[in-house]
Parts: C-alpha cells; sequence; structure tokens
C-alpha cells in the first residue's frame, strides 16, 4: 500500500507541480495534498477520470479563525485502489471565494451549498436555491468560528428557570429542594 | 407572479409517507412527478456546533442523536475517527464487542425498515410484526448499554462497558427466534405477488453512473456493484470476518426498490451469523483503553476522516483537531446527504406519485443525518 | 294557410327581418330575434295538433308538409331548446360582430329543423336538411379563420352524407315514382332486394353522419366546439337529434323489412355503442370543457344510435328519451361552460379553477346536468339509462350491456373531471373578480337543471310523448305494459318507481343536511388556502390544483386500447382527404356566392329528378 | 333541554369519555423521538389498545405529539398545523427538549421552552421517553380529559397575543401571514 | 298507519345497519390486532371514535359541496339500503325493496361517491383530488366484472329484481352455486368495492395522506364514518341476497355477512397496495374472465 501512495503522489505531482504540500506517512490508506484553490477543479477532474477516484467521498472546511483562513477539503475515493485521497486548500476567510465542482461530481452541489450557507463560501457558478438548511437566517454564518450560538440561543430563545446558567441541574435541583449533593455524583459534576 | 400549470404536493414534512422530518417539493403532471426537490432543515439542531463547545467525551454524547434509527454506527465512526487521530489502539475484546453492537444495531434499523417499505406500500401486518421484533434486539441492547434507542456505549478507546453476565444465552435465542420470523417475513412480504409487482422495475438507479452519483451501501449492491465499506476499507474486524467467510456481501442486479429490498434480506441473515461468530468467539480481556481526564484530554493537531458500512450506506466522520480539548470541526456524511437530496430529486422523475415514499424507503432516507 | 304556414313563415320572415333589423340598431335585432322564436314556438304549441298538413308548391316540385306525433316529440326538443337558447344568447353573444348574420342563421337553422321533423315527402326533407346543414355550417365558420378548417370538415362530412342521401332519394324515385315517405314506407318491400339494402344503407350513412356516428363523427367533436356556445346548445342538444329521426324512420320503416335486418341492427348498434365507449375515452382526456362536452355528445348519441338500432319496443323508447334527456342536459352544459368563457374568459381545464362560490346558479345546473349525464338516479337521465340496459338485456344483446356500461361508468370520470377543474378546486386571485352570469343566462339553465328533476319523479311526462310517437311507428301502445306515470317495467315484470326514488333521496338528503347545519356556528368557513398542505404554507406561484392529466393512471391502465387510436388514423385520413379534394377547397371556401352556386346545384339536381331526367 | 346545566353536565361526561378513549394523534415526527412511535404503536406496546391511532391531517387529528426538540424552521410549520386543528385538541410534549431544551439548551436553531409557543397539556420527560412512559403520558392526558382539565386550546385561544408574540420573537419579522384564527 | 310503519321500519333498518357496520368494522380492527400480534382496541371502539367526532367542538368546511358531502353520502348508503330486502319473508324492516332492482342500485350507489368526490374536490387540496382521480378510475374497473355477474344472473333467472332472487334461491339453492363464476367475480369485484388493502388506493395514507378525506374533520368525518359502515352493511345485504339467498332472520344475516366480511378483511390483511394502474388491470384481468365466463355459463344453460 505503501508504493501506491507513493505512486499516487508522484503522478500527481508530475501533471500538477502546483502542488504545495504531501503527507502519506498515516498507517493506514489515506494522502494529503495541498494546491491552490484555483486548481481544484483540475485535479479533481484528473484523480476522477484518469485515475479512477470516482467516489466523492466528503467535501468539508475547517475554520481556523487565528490564521483567517478556512481549509476546504475534498475526500475522495478509489473503489480500485482503495485509497482516500485529501485535497486541501486555503481559501482567505475575508474573501472566501471558489471554483464551483458540482459538474464534477453532482452531488458536490449539496455539499457546496452547505458550505455556502454555513461558513459562506461563495462557489462561483453555484445554482441552488438560495435556502438550504436554515430559513430566515439573518445573523453571520453559523458554523464560523466566531459565531456565539449560546448568546444568540439566550438572545432569541426563552430558557426554563434553572437552565440559563448552564450549570449542574442536579445542584439546581438541590438548591431549590433544600437537598444534598450526594458524594458520587459531585465526583463526576464540575 | 404567474402561477405554474404543474400541480406542487408536498410530501411532508407533516404527512404519513415520509420518513422523518424533511419535505420532498413534488411538481406533478397527472400523478407523474416531472420534477422533485428536496427540503430539508426541520431538523437543523448545529450538533457541529454544538460540538465545538463542549470537549472530545462531551461531544461524543451527543452523536447518537446525529441517526434515531441506527445510533451506533455514528458512534463507531467519530470513535474510529478519533481513535484514528490520536493513533489510540483498542483492545481486541472491545473491537468484538463493537461488531457485535454494530451488528444488532443492523438488525434493529433493517427490521424498521421491513416496517417502512411494506408500510408505504400498504402493508401494515409486515411492519408490525417486525417493529415488533425488533424490541427484542433492543431488549439486548438495554441488557448491554443501558439504553433502549440511544446507548452512548462505543467510546474513543473501546466500548464503556463489558458483556454483562448471560448476555450470550440471551442473545443466541434472540437469534434463533429472529431467523425464524425471517422466513415468516419473506412468506409475507418477499413471496408477495403485489409486493413485487410494486417493486419492480421501479426508482431504478443506472449502474454505470451509480459510483459518480454517490450511491453508497445497499442501493449500490442493489446496482450489481460488490462495494460495503466492511471489506473495502475494513475497521475493527470485519477484514478478518469475511476472510474467514463469515459473512458475504452479494450484490444484486437491476437498481431497482425490488434489488436494494433483497440485498437487505440477505444481509440481515449475515448480520445474525457474524453475531453468532462474535458471540462464540469473542476473546477475553481489557474492554477499554481508558482515557485520561476528559477535560484534559488533547488530541494532536491534524485531521482523520473515517469511515463506517450503515444500514442506509456510508456513514463518514471528519474531525479536525487545533490541539486543544475541544475538536475544531466535526462534520458528518450521512449516506441520506446524497441519497435523499441529488439522488432522490434524479430518479423520482417519471415516477408515480404513488412511489415516492415507497422509494425513500428503499433508499434509507434519514433526514437527521443529512442536516445535523 | 294553418299553423304549419304560419310556424314556418314566421321563422324564415323572422330570420330575414332579424338580418335586416341589424342594421337598424342592436336592440331591434335582439327584440326581433326572440320574439320570432317565442312566437312561433307558443303558436306552435297552442295552435299545433297532429294530422296537420301543408302544401308548398316550388318549381314543380311539390313539398308536402305534415306534423305527427313523431315529429312533434321533436320539435319539443328542438323549439323547447330553441327559446332557453334563444333567451340565453342575447346576453351571451351581446358585443359581437355580425350578429345579425349570426342570428339569422340561427333562426334557419330552427327554420330548417322544424322542416325536417313535418317533412311528409323526401324532397323536402332534403331541402330542409340542406339549410339546417349550410346554415349550422355558417355558424360554425362564425368564428373566424381559424374555424374554417374546422368548417371544411364539418361541410365535407355533411356533404357526404347529403350526397348519399341524395342517392337514395334518386333510387328511392327511380323505383317508385314518388318522394312521399308514407310511399316509400308503404312500397319498400316491393322493391328489389338490393335496392332496399343499399337504401337502406345510405341513408343509415346520411343520418349518421349528424348523429355522429363512430366512423363518421370526427367533424362533431371540433364543430361543436367551435360555434359560440349558446348555438352549440342548439347543435348538439336538438341538431344531431335530427340524426336520430332520421335513423328512427329508416329503422322503422325499411331496416325491420330487411331480409338482413339482424345484420344491420347488430352492426349498427356496435357501431353505436363502440362510438359511446371510444368517444367517452377520448373525452376522459380532453383539456377543454367544450372539446369535452362535444366528446360527450357523439358518447351519448353512441347510446341513441344503440337504441335506435336494436330496435324493439323498449329500446326505442329508451332512445326516444335519452334524445330529449340528451338534449336538455346537454344543452344546459354548454350553456353553463358558455357562461363560465363569458364570465372567467376561457374554457381550459387547465386554467379555471375554484369558480363554485362565485357562479353558484350555474354549479347548481351544472351539477343537475352531471347526475343527469351520468345516468345517476333520482335524476331524468337515469331512466333512459334504465330502460336501455333493460332492452338490450332482454334483447339477449349481452356482451352489448357491458361495453354500454363501461361507457357509461367511464362516463362518471369526465363529468367529474368538468365539474371539478371548473368549479371546484382552489380559488384563485386571477378569478377573484368573476361574478354569476346574467340573469337572463342563468334563468334557462336554472329552468332546464329543475326540469331534469321534476322529469326523474314523473318520466311518464315525456313517456306520454313518446308513447304517442311510437304509435305513430307502428308500436303498440307501451303505456302500462312499459311505464306508468312514476314506475318503469321491464321485460320480466320488475319495476322502478321513480318517484319513491325522488322522495327517498330527498328526504335522507334533507334529513343529513339538517343534522349538518344543526349547530351550524360550530361550522367555520376558511378559504382554500386554508388546508393541510402537509404543514407547508401556500406559495402564490405554485399551483395546488390538480389539472394536468387528470385521469393519468387510467390512461395507463388502458394504455393498449389507447396503442389503436382511432382518431389518429383518422386525422391522417381527413389530412389525405382534404389534400386530396384540395380542389374542393375552392368550392366550400366558405365564400356566400360559391354556397349560392351549390344551393343551386341541388335544386337543378332536384329538379331534374322531378322531371324524370333520371328515370331508369 | 341541552341548556340546562345538569343534563349538560351529562352530555360533557359522555363527551369526554368519547374524547377521552378516542385519541387520534397526528403523525408528525417533528423531532428524534418519532423513533419510539412505531413501536409504541406497534405489537410489544400496542397504543391502540387505549384507542389512541395515528390520523394523515391535521383536521383529523385531536392530539399533536411534539416528538422532541423544534427547530425554528419546524416551529413555523408546527403552529400552522396546530390552527388548523379542530377543538378540542390536546399537546403532548415529548422528551426533555421540549421542556427545557434538553442537551440542546445552547443550539441556535432549537426553541427551549415549548409551552411559549404552544399550550401543553401533558410533558412527558426523558432523552428519549420509553414507551412505556408514552402510554402513561397518554394516560395522564386521558384523566386530565375526563377531568376536563385538558383546556389548552381554549388557553391558547385566550391568550393568543402572547403567544404570537412569543411566536413572532422567534420566527422574526419574516413571519409569513399564518391563517386567521378566529372562533 | 301503513306508512308510518314503514317509516318507523326504515329508521329502524337504518338504525340496525349502522350498529351492525360499527361492530363489522370493531371486528375488523382487533381481528387486525390479532394477526398482527397486538391485543388490539375493544370492538366497540369505533362508536367512541364516530361520538368523538361528531362532538368535536369545531369543524370547518371550505364551501357548501364540501358541506354537504356527507349528506350525499348517506343518500347513497342509507337510500341502497332501503331500497334492498334485508330478510327474506319477514314483515319486518318493510321497506321500499320493492321498487328498486338490480341496474338501479348498481347506479345509486355511484351517486354517493360522486357527491363525496365533488366535496373533497372542493377542499382545494391536491391529495384529495389525485385521491378521487384515483377512486372514479378504480371504480370504472371494478364495476365490470360486477355488472358482468349481475348481468349473468339476470339472464340466467330471467329477472332484475333482487327480491325475485331471493325467492328463486328458495326454490333452486343459493346462487353462489347455481352460478359460481357469477360469484367469483362479484366477489373479487367486491374486494375493489370494500377498498380495503390491496385497493385501499383512494386514500392511501403514505402516498396521499388519507387523500380525499384529507380535509375533513369533527362532524363530517363522523358522519362519512357512518355513512361508512353503513353502506359495508348494505353491500353485505345485497351479496348475501344475491348470492347466499337472502335470510330468513337477523342472526342467519349476521352469520352470513360476517362470513362475507371476512374474504375483503383477510385478503386486505396481507396484501400491499396496488398502484392504480395495477389495480384497473387487475379487475380486467381474471375477474373479467370469469365474469365472461359467467355469462358464456348463464346463456348455456
Amino acid at each position: 500500500m505503501e508504493e501506491k501512495k507513493a505512486q499516487i503522489l508522484e503522478k500527481l505531482q508530475k501533471v500538477f507541480p502546483e502542488i504545495s504540500e504531501t503527507k502519506n506517512d498515516f498507517p493506514y490508506n489515506r494522502v494529503d495534498l495541498r494546491i491552490e484553490k484555483n486548481k481544484i477543479p483540475a485535479i479533481l477532474f484528473y484523480l476522477k477520470d484518469e485515475m479512477g477516484y470516482k467516489h466523492l467521498v466528503h467535501i468539508t472546511c475547517v475554520d481556523w479563525l487565528e490564521e483567517g483562513k478556512f481549509e476546504v477539503i475534498f475526500i475522495v475515493w478509489s473503489p480500485v485502489d482503495k485509497i482516500k485521497v485529501f485535497v486541501k486548500t486555503f481559501l482567505d476567510r475575508n474573501n472566501p471565494v471558489m471554483d464551483n465542482v458540482d459538474m464534477i461530481w453532482r452531488q458536490a452541489n449539496t455539499y457546496e451549498r452547505e458550505l455556502r450557507e454555513m461558513f459562506g463560501i461563495q462557489f462561483e457558478g453555484l445554482v441552488a436555491p438560495k435556502e438550504f438548511i436554515l430559513e430566515d437566517w439573518d445573523d453571520m454564518p453559523p458554523m464560523r468560528r466566531d459565531f456565539d450560538t449560546e448568546a444568540y440561543a439566550r438572545k432569541r430563545f426563552f430558557a426554563r428557570p434553572g437552565r440559563e446558567d448552564a450549570r449542574d441541574v442536579r445542584q439546581t435541583i438541590a438548591e431549590r429542594t433544600g437537598e444534598e449533593i450526594p458524594d458520587f455524583a459531585k465526583k463526576y459534576s464540575r | 407572479m404567474a402561477r405554474e400549470k404543474v400541480t406542487t404536493l408536498y410530501l411532508g414534512p407533516q404527512h404519513p409517507g415520509i420518513t422523518g422530518n424533511m419535505m420532498v417539493r413534488l411538481k406533478v403532471k397527472g400523478d407523474t412527478i416531472v420534477g422533485a426537490r428536496t427540503e430539508v432543515g426541520y431538523l437543523h439542531r448545529g450538533f457541529e456546533k454544538l460540538q465545538e463547545r463542549r470537549n472530545w467525551l462531551q461531544a461524543f454524547t451527543i452523536l447518537c442523536r446525529f441517526c434515531v434509527p441506527e445510533p451506533d454506527p455514528v458512534e463507531e465512526a467519530y470513535a474510529l475517527a478519533v481513535e484514528l487521530l490520536e493513533g489510540r489502539e483498542v483492545p481486541e475484546r472491545a473491537k468484538y464487542i463493537r461488531v457485535l453492537v454494530l451488528e444488532m444495531a443492523r438488525i434493529a434499523s433493517y427490521l424498521l425498515w421491513y416496517g417502512g417499505q411494506s408500510g408505504s406500500a400498504g402493508l401494515y401486518t409486515m411492519g408490525q410484526w417486525s417493529v415488533g421484533d425488533r424490541n427484542y434486539i433492543l431488549d439486548l441492547f438495554e441488557d448491554l448499554t443501558g439504553g433502549r434507542v440511544y446507548h452512548m456505549f462505543i467510546w474513543p478507546g473501546g466500548v464503556r462497558r463489558d458483556l454483562p453476565k448471560g448476555f450470550k444465552d440471551k442473545a443466541m435465542k434472540v437469534m434463533d427466534y429472529l431467523e425464524k420470523r425471517l422466513d415468516d417475513y419473506d412468506t409475507l412480504l418477499f413471496e408477495n405477488s403485489i409486493f413485487q409487482k410494486r417493486a419492480k422495475g421501479v426508482g431504478i438507479i443506472d449502474k454505470n453512473k451509480a459510483i459518480e452519483w454517490g450511491v453508497v451501501g445497499p442501493p449500490l449492491r442493489g446496482c450489481g456493484i460488490k462495494s460495503d465499506i466492511r471489506i473495502d476499507d475494513p475497521y475493527e474486524i470485519y477484514g478478518e470476518l469475511y476472510e474467514k467467510g463469515v459473512f458475504e456481501v452479494h450484490p444484486y442486479e437491476g437498481g431497482d426498490v425490488w434489488a436494494r429490498a433483497l440485498v437487505r434480506r440477505f444481509e440481515i441473515r449475515q448480520s445474525i451469523k457474524i453475531i453468532r461468530y462474535v458471540l462464540d468467539n469473542i476473546p477475553s480481556g481489557d474492554f477499554y483503553n481508558k482515557i485520561p481526564n476528559p477535560h484534559k484530554w488533547t488530541l494532536p493537531k491534524g485531521d482523520a476522516y473515517s469511515r463506517v458500512e450503515a444500514t442506509r450506506g456510508e456513514i463518514g466522520f471528519f474531525v479536525a483537531s487545533d490541539g486543544s480539548n475541544k475538536p475544531r470541526r466535526t462534520h458528518m456524511r450521512g449516506a441520506a446527504y446524497v441519497h435523499a437530496i441529488t439522488l432522490l430529486e434524479n430518479i423520482l422523475i417519471g415516477e408515480n406519485v404513488a412511489d415516492v415514499s415507497f422509494i425513500m424507503n428503499s433508499l434509507g432516507t434519514c433526514p437527521p443525518e443529512i442536516e445535523r | 294557410m294553418n299553423i304549419i304556414h304560419i310556424t314556418l313563415g314566421i321563422l324564415l320572415g323572422g330570420a330575414i327581418l332579424t338580418y335586416f333589423a341589424n342594421k337598424i340598431s342592436g336592440v331591434v335585432r335582439d327584440l326581433m330575434f326572440i320574439s320570432t322564436i317565442v312566437v312561433a314556438a307558443a303558436l306552435f304549441f297552442i295552435k299545433m295538433t297532429p294530422d296537420t298538413v301543408a302544401v308548398f308548391n316550388l318549381g314543380g316540385i311539390t313539398l308536402s308538409l305534415g306534423m305527427n306525433h313523431l315529429g312533434l316529440l321533436f320539435s319539443i326538443i328542438i323549439l323547447g331548446l330553441a327559446v332557453l337558447a334563444g333567451f340565453y344568447s342575447l346576453p351571451y353573444m351581446k358585443g359581437k360582430d355580425n350578429l345579425g348574420f349570426f342570428y339569422m342563421n340561427y333562426l334557419l337553422s330552427i327554420f330548417g329543423m322544424m322542416g325536417i321533423v313535418m317533412s311528409k315527402d323526401l324532397v323536402s326533407f332534403f331541402i330542409f336538411w340542406e339549410i339546417m346543414t349550410w346554415s349550422s355550417y355558417l355558424i360554425v365558420v362564425y368564428n373566424g379563420n381559424k374555424a374554417n378548417k374546422i368548417g371544411i370538415k364539418y361541410i365535407l362530412f355533411s356533404a357526404l352524407g347529403a350526397y348519399s342521401m341524395l342517392m337514395a332519394i334518386v333510387m328511392v324515385y327511380s323505383q317508385l315514382h314518388s318522394f312521399s315517405i308514407a310511399d316509400l314506407s308503404a312500397g319498400f318491400t316491393t322493391m328489389p332486394a338490393s335496392y332496399q339494402i343499399t337504401i337502406a344503407l345510405l341513408l343509415i350513412t346520411g343520418f349518421a353522419v349528424k348523429a355522429a356516428m363512430m366512423p363518421l363523427h370526427v367533424w362533431a367533436p371540433d364543430a361543436y366546439s367551435n360555434a359560440p356556445m349558446s348555438y352549440t346548445a342548439m347543435f348538439s342538444g336538438a341538431l344531431s337529434k335530427m340524426g336520430v329521426y332520421g335513423l328512427v324512420i329508416v329503422f322503422v320503416t325499411m331496416v325491420s323489412h330487411l331480409p338482413q335486418n339482424f345484420w344491420v341492427r347488430e352492426t349498427i348498434a356496435w357501431l353505436g355503442a363502440i362510438t359511446a365507449g371510444m368517444a367517452t375515452i377520448y373525452a376522459i382526456f380532453q383539456d377543454d370543457a367544450k372539446k369535452l362536452l362535444a366528446y360527450s355528445s357523439v358518447a351519448q348519441l353512441g347510446y341513441i344510435i344503440t337504441g335506435v338500432a336494436i330496435g324493439t319496443e323498449i329500446s326505442m323508447i329508451a332512445a326516444l328519451m335519452l334524445s330529449i334527456v340528451h338534449g336538455m342536459f346537454k344543452a344546459n352544459f354548454f350553456m353553463v361552460v358558455g357562461a363560465v368563457e363569458r364570465q372567467a374568459g376561457t374554457t381550459d381545464l387547465t386554467v379555471l379553477t375554484g369558480l363554485i362560490r362565485k357562479m353558484p346558479w350555474t354549479f347548481f345546473s351544472a351539477l343537475m346536468s352531471a347526475i343527469a349525464l351520468a345516468g345517476i338516479p333520482p335524476l331524468v337521465g337515469y331512466v333512459g339509462k334504465w330502460m336501455l340496459y333493460e332492452s338490450l338485456i332482454s334483447n339477449g344483446n349481452y356482451i352489448l350491456v357491458i361495453v354500454i356500461f363501461f361507457a357509461s361508468t367511464a362516463g362518471f370520470l369526465y363529468v367529474f373531471k368538468i365539474l371539478y377543474s371548473i368549479f371546484l378546486g382552489q380559488e384563485e386571485p386571477e378569478f377573484e373578480n368573476v361574478k354569476e352570469a346574467p340573469a337572463l343566462m342563468v334563468i334557462p339553465m336554472v329552468i332546464i337543471a329543475l326540469l331534469l328533476g321534476f322529469f326523474g319523479a314523473f318520466p311518464g311526462y315525456l313517456l306520454k310523448y313518446i308513447d304517442n310517437a311510437l304509435v305513430v311507428m307502428g308500436y303498440p301502445v307501451s303505456q302500462g305494459k312499459w311505464w306508468e306515470m312514476t314506475t318503469l317495467f321491464n321485460a320480466w315484470g320488475n319495476k322502478v318507481s321513480t318517484d319513491l326514488i325522488m322522495y327517498t333521496t330527498i328526504t335522507v338528503f334533507v334529513t343529513i343536511a339538517i343534522v349538518l347545519f344543526y349547530r351550524w356556528k360550530n361550522g367555520r368557513y376558511v378559504s382554500t388556502k386554508d388546508i393541510s398542505l402537509s404543514g407547508e404554507m401556500p406559495k402564490e406561484d405554485e399551483n395546488y390544483s390538480f389539472k394536468l392529466d387528470f385521469y393519468k393512471p387510467f390512461e395507463r391502465a388502458i394504455s393498449p386500447l389507447l396503442r389503436y387510436k382511432i382518431s389518429k388514423y383518422y386525422n391522417e385520413f381527413a389530412d389525405g382527404m382534404e389534400a386530396f379534394f384540395d380542389w374542393t377547397r375552392r368550392i366550400y371556401n366558405g365564400n356566400a356566392q360559391t354556397y349560392a352556386i351549390y344551393v343551386i346545384t341541388f335544386l337543378v339536381i332536384l329538379l331534374l329528378i322531378a322531371n324524370n331526367i333520371f328515370t331508369v | 333541554m341541552i341548556n340546562d346545566k345538569n343534563s349538560q353536565k351529562i352530555v360533557d361526561i359522555i363527551q369526554n369519555f368519547a374524547r377521552k378513549h378516542s385519541l387520534f394523534v397526528l403523525a408528525y415526527g417533528t423531532g428524534c423521538g418519532a423513533i419510539e412511535i412505531p413501536p409504541t404503536m406497534t405489537s410489544r406496546y400496542d397504543a391502540e389498545r387505549f384507542g389512541i391511532r395515528g390520523a394523515a391531517t391535521p383536521r383529523q387529528a385531536d392530539v399533536l405529539l411534539i416528538t422532541g426538540y423544534l427547530t425554528t424552521k419546524t416551529v413555523k410549520r408546527v403552529i400552522r398545523v396546530y390552527e388548523q386543528m379542530q377543538d378540542p385538541k390536546y399537546v403532548i410534549g415529548f422528551g426533555s427538549c421540549t421542556i427545557n431544551g434538553g442537551m440542546y439548551w445552547d443550539s441556535y436553531n432549537t426553541i427551549k421552552v415549548l409551552d411559549r409557543y404552544l399550550p401543553v397539556d401533558i410533558y412527558i420527560n426523558g432523552c428519549m421517553p420509553r414507551p412505556e412512559a408514552v402510554i402513561e403520558g397518554f394516560i395522564k392526558l386521558q384523566k386530565k380529559i375526563m377531568e376536563g382539565r385538558a383546556e389548552g386550546a381554549k388557553h391558547y385561544k385566550e391568550n393568543l397575543e402572547w403567544y404570537r408574540a412569543n411566536q413572532k420573537k422567534v420566527l422574526g419579522p419574516t413571519t409569513p401571514h399564518i391563517q386567521e384564527y378566529n372562533w | 298507519m301503513d306508512f308510518l310503519i314503514k317509516t318507523l321500519g326504515a329508521i329502524a333498518t337504518i338504525i340496525v345497519a349502522f350498529i351492525v357496520g360499527m361492530l363489522y368494522m370493531g371486528i375488523n380492527r382487533k381481528i387486525t390486532a390479532r394477526v398482527q400480534n397486538r391485543v388490539g382496541p375493544p370492538v366497540w371502539q369505533n362508536y367512541i371514535d364516530a361520538l368523538k367526532l361528531v362532538s368535536k367542538k369545531t369543524s370547518v368546511h371550505h364551501g357548501v359541496m364540501q358541506h354537504l358531502a356527507p349528506a350525499f353520502l348517506m343518500i347513497s348508503s342509507m337510500g341502497t339500503l332501503l331500497f334492498i330486502p334485508i330478510l327474506r319473508g319477514q314483515s319486518w324492516f318493510p321497506n321500499l325493496s320493492y321498487h328498486g332492482d338490480l341496474i338501479f342500485i348498481l347506479y345509486f350507489m355511484v351517486l354517493g361517491s360522486l357527491g363525496m368526490a365533488l366535496g373533497a374536490g372542493q377542499t382545494g387540496n391536491p391529495n384529495a383530488a389525485i385521491g378521487i382521480t384515483r377512486g372514479l378510475s378504480q371504480m370504472v374497473g371494478f364495476e365490470i366484472p360486477w355488472v358482468m355477474a349481475l348481468v349473468a344472473m339476470m339472464i340466467q333467472y330471467h329477472t332484475t329484481s333482487i327480491s325475485d332472487l331471493m325467492a328463486i334461491q328458495q326454490q333452486h339453492g343459493w346462487l353462489m352455486f347455481q352460478n359460481p363464476l357469477a360469484f367469483l367475480a362479484a366477489i373479487l369485484a367486491m374486494l375493489g368495492m370494500f377498498r380495503y388493502s390491496p385497493f385501499d388506493i383512494v386514500g392511501a395514507p403514505a402516498e396521499l395522506a388519507s387523500g380525499p378525506i384529507s380535509e375533513f374533520g369533527g362532524k363530517y368525518l363522523g358522519l362519512m364514518m357512518s355513512s361508512g359502515s353503513i353502506f359495508a352493511f348494505t353491500k353485505l345485504t345485497l351479496y348475501v341476497d344475491l348470492f347466499m339467498g337472502g335470510a330468513s332472520n337477523i342472526v342467519v344475516l349476521l352469520i352470513e355477512t360476517f362470513t362475507l366480511y371476512l374474504i375483503p378483511m383477510l385478503y386486505g390483511l396481507v396484501s400491499p397496495r396496488y398502484r392504480t394502474e395495477q389495480a384497473i388491470r387487475y379487475f380486467w384481468g381474471w375477474p373479467t374472465v370469469l365474469g365472461l365466463a359467467a355469462l358464456v355459463y348463464s346463456v348455456v344453460i
């Protein structure tokens, strides 16, 4: 498997010299590579059509708030090689724009709609209804790291008394009724 | 705005035929579907956001709510991902127990599917039988994990508890009973000519396009493609079991509802075989590679992706860590994420209104794993 | 100068005067038109007694006219409908062009029809037949250029019918040297056998065109749906009955004497049944209210033809009953569609929706007509259907019963479709301002609707006239044997009491309605947007009325039948025929002069016949 | 006669008895609790013993069973569905999430306290409540109905403005026009 | 006096039909539950359901046709009941049975469906409209074998009157043995008439959310339920009259009707639902062949 992984990277690097960073020392069937965002459709096309990575496993995004970047990760899988290839790219957090890939895999459309809604990443040429999961959302995209869900929930929803401080329920009950918290329970509570 | 001429029919969210809380907006001409669009978001709780606010072990308690009919594969996927990220070893006995739990969950989920598939075709007796018999599996779960629906049993590093005393006998008894019942189910459902008429040639997935379209699990095997994460990308002890011939993976040709039903009919029996084998051959030893104090338990920076074969197909879990005691990002991929949206929207075109719920059940649509 | 002269004179004179009155003013024209009809009808019904005879002399041909009970029966349909549809057409046609021409033709076609039912000889029959055909043709093409092609189809088929009729007349004359119908029926048996069958078949062809029997029905749906609705009520209700009238005479006086009697009857009966079945299926899949009703007319005429062709006493009663009832409910239905067209601007079933609360009276009359059309008790449509079934069963036509029954049951489908699509379903904003039709349009419809109910309880009032007509044709008196005032009998002596059915129905309905209205305030009206759309909110641009491909499952079920779609071959045939007779178009091009030439040619031929030119 | 007080009492008892023993539950699985409804309805637990059965549309239903958390998108539909139901109608909050948000107490997309938006007659706690608990809840509801205390709908009607204001707070200014609720 | 007795008899007949029909449906639910390994509701559950539905405090409607739809349904259920003989040779239940015949019954039974269809149509619910198109299409399907069976009987015994048929069966034995083919065709048509599985395509919950009745609640639904149970009893009685020679007393009637009722019920328990076109083709397959054979048989005999 190790040779196969090396071969894959080698072949890819030959076609795409822009690949900036590779990693294949995982103890399992996984290969990582990082590439410029404008090369993403090309490399995915290549992986799918030339190398048999037909199955799009996943598209996800990680918000690296401190570095000001979004990391978009495409995971593809070949039923023949039985190897996962992680194609990663960085986007500028202030201007997260990248190419749309749903002509390669049409299910990518769904992933892109989710990322657009949850992170605010714009995919150029993505044709889909504006709303996917959220309805009438008026705040910043909720999956960004700087979105504070607890504050938002406090502001928008009612809370049952006893839960607004999010402390241990047992303590609240104990205060209300004057009961003692048993020792075994105390041990596990924060 | 000018009105359209085609009729719009909402299937869901409040509809007896829909699988869970989602909506398919159908455009129908006569009772032929000319357009379908899946709308989700009725169940979005922001799990992934909530997990970012909890530490690695607390994040785990939310997991089972990802897909309610079958929570264990999600737990397994998360545990696997965390273990991959950390490089934590799992004891052999824990692996066996995990396989046991996963296969029990598979049986429970398939029994629910029996109910859904036949219920959407109007055969309620089948659903009453199978959902009733599912309670026996849930009893076993209760015995094993303490929970009926949500188990929180497969932890990073192993499982939460060892097998209780006498579990093996009980489980074997249930398996014997189920095997007997499955023959009844065959008589009632699979040998029923009306069910065959309904199921054959409906909801056909193109075999040549299936992998590209992201079809996974039983629907893919129903297209005649032999593909199963348990043997393609083996986890736990499935690789060994397959090599030993404990279970088989059998694709069926056709790509229609009938083929998918046959796949499930075959696999529920394979699961029973696996459970029998596991119970007979479980090694003794530790069941839990203990993790440190969860509040201080940090994982190395990096990311990992794990894949698990659930009843609906491939479930994947992506975790990214920034080196702290909380996940940076978790992201789950459910099979329904593809099946219920792009695939369903396309295979519904040209089908009959009567078959929408039927096809959705055969694809194993599960909305909470789409929107999380 | 007797009532026949007066009636025909009023109608003809009224037609011409109406045309000229149009030059003066619209009001005068309308008054002229309606008074012509009303006066003619009133005088006719007050003064007319059977056995009145009148003679005209026309250039060497003696036209003898007379009235008997059969003619009286059909003139009830004609004049009754003419009065109602006449009042209806005043508001309906308001504001359209060339109205003088329209009303003239309207009156002329009534004139033609009245002439037909009074004709006692074949020449006058033929002349009036042609007057009826031309005037109706001119109304079919009244709607403009688009209608021209349809008009050509109509006139071509009519010409086919007319020519075959003419040929038969020539043959009759060549044998009997007389045009009189009485002579024909008396002397028919003396003719050579080959002449007998040929004459009968030719006449059947000629009449079957007007009655839209299956191989010759192609013109009907288009022509019915293209004429203005106020005329189509007449067209389908009364004019098509002239074909039935002719068929009745042919079957009674000629076919029953034929050696091939059985086969002719069976063939025509089967053709009628197939007409009913196929036209019903086509009607089910129409998306335009007029087209749907047109096909439905063809289907209903199929039942009537079957009844006439079987020719037993009870089946003849059934056929005549169905003729009258069909005239009523189909005229009513066309009026309803006309009212909807006038008020809502379209008859497209895929567009119309939810008019019930806007046009309640129109809906009421449509509902009554629908129940009558479907043949559901207690309305009068049931009586004819019941008798038809009984006659078929007791006559041994068992498979025919099944076919007719299939057509009748499938009839529920289009009946529901037209009611649902126009009046029920979502109430949409684009029809928000639709109002009920003017009283002059509503009152005729409601009158017919109520009559349908009344005759449902007391069919004897209609059967009385039919009985008289049957006696004229040589059948024994059927009262007491087949029917009483409120009871129907079949061949085996079983009976159905229509009044009891009506009373029971009304009692149950009223009782349950009272139960429903009890604690009325607990019920609450909500708009059709407040429905359980699976919990979703309705959106403005989405359509929640189910309109397109209404009976898709049924279509799928009968798709093996539809594979041999006759109309496809017919369209090809018709197209081919149109191409082949391209030169014919130059004659039938809708130009008045050419029609004048056409008329003159026919008259010349007739004159030649009369002067023994063709004597064999 | 009907207006007479004592006979009204008898009528009430009969009607309450009928209402108690015939609960049509609207088929609306709003959250993950829907997974325990099939077992409740099927052979081992068999809620139909108590006259509890499913209803397909809100017009036919008596009981709105909120099976678990409600996201803001679902709240809108649930309110519409509730208002389409016919009086007398009952709401059962099912699972901890309907009571105080449960494990989604800090989620940005789920409501935490159901009874601020809809009048809840019975809460069934637990995550998830077992079928026995569900049946227990139904029996509690039946008791309340028999005693004539299950008047959530009346409460809703009387305090409609308060409920509407709460609903508006969650659904925001884009709350679509909900069909008139004026009886 | 005669009129009064007749009226009272009619009312009594309707009440008996209501009670028995509801009871049969309750037994149906009980047996269904037993087959499904359940205890099931008590047999009187349906009465409670009906009472509850009628005592609902509010019930909305979308217009007059929906408001009157239960009345139309009642016409065909009650009316048909009044026009068929309930008991043979008894002076009890003297109703209007001698004034209607088979063809009349055939058509009269449709009126309710049409009224119901119009009522459901007025709700504007697309599910209702689709359900109606399905129901009417299915009706065209099952009426063909049904009418074939009836015509076969009519020509076999030269009568269209139900009471005459009953009298004939007194002499010659039950029609289900005299013309078994017609009986089979009629029974297969009955499966469609009862709209139990596999022919419950009209209100298929998983497909159309209960179809035509999806907007009916409260008193409307309650009356429709009552009408349905009366109609079920009516249809069963009609079958008993036609094929089993009628019943001489009420106990025999109950036994015979219940035996017949078991057929669609038990068949429904183990059958999934057909699609509409499959259902129609089913009726135009073997049932129609049987019907034709019955016709031939009765002509030959």
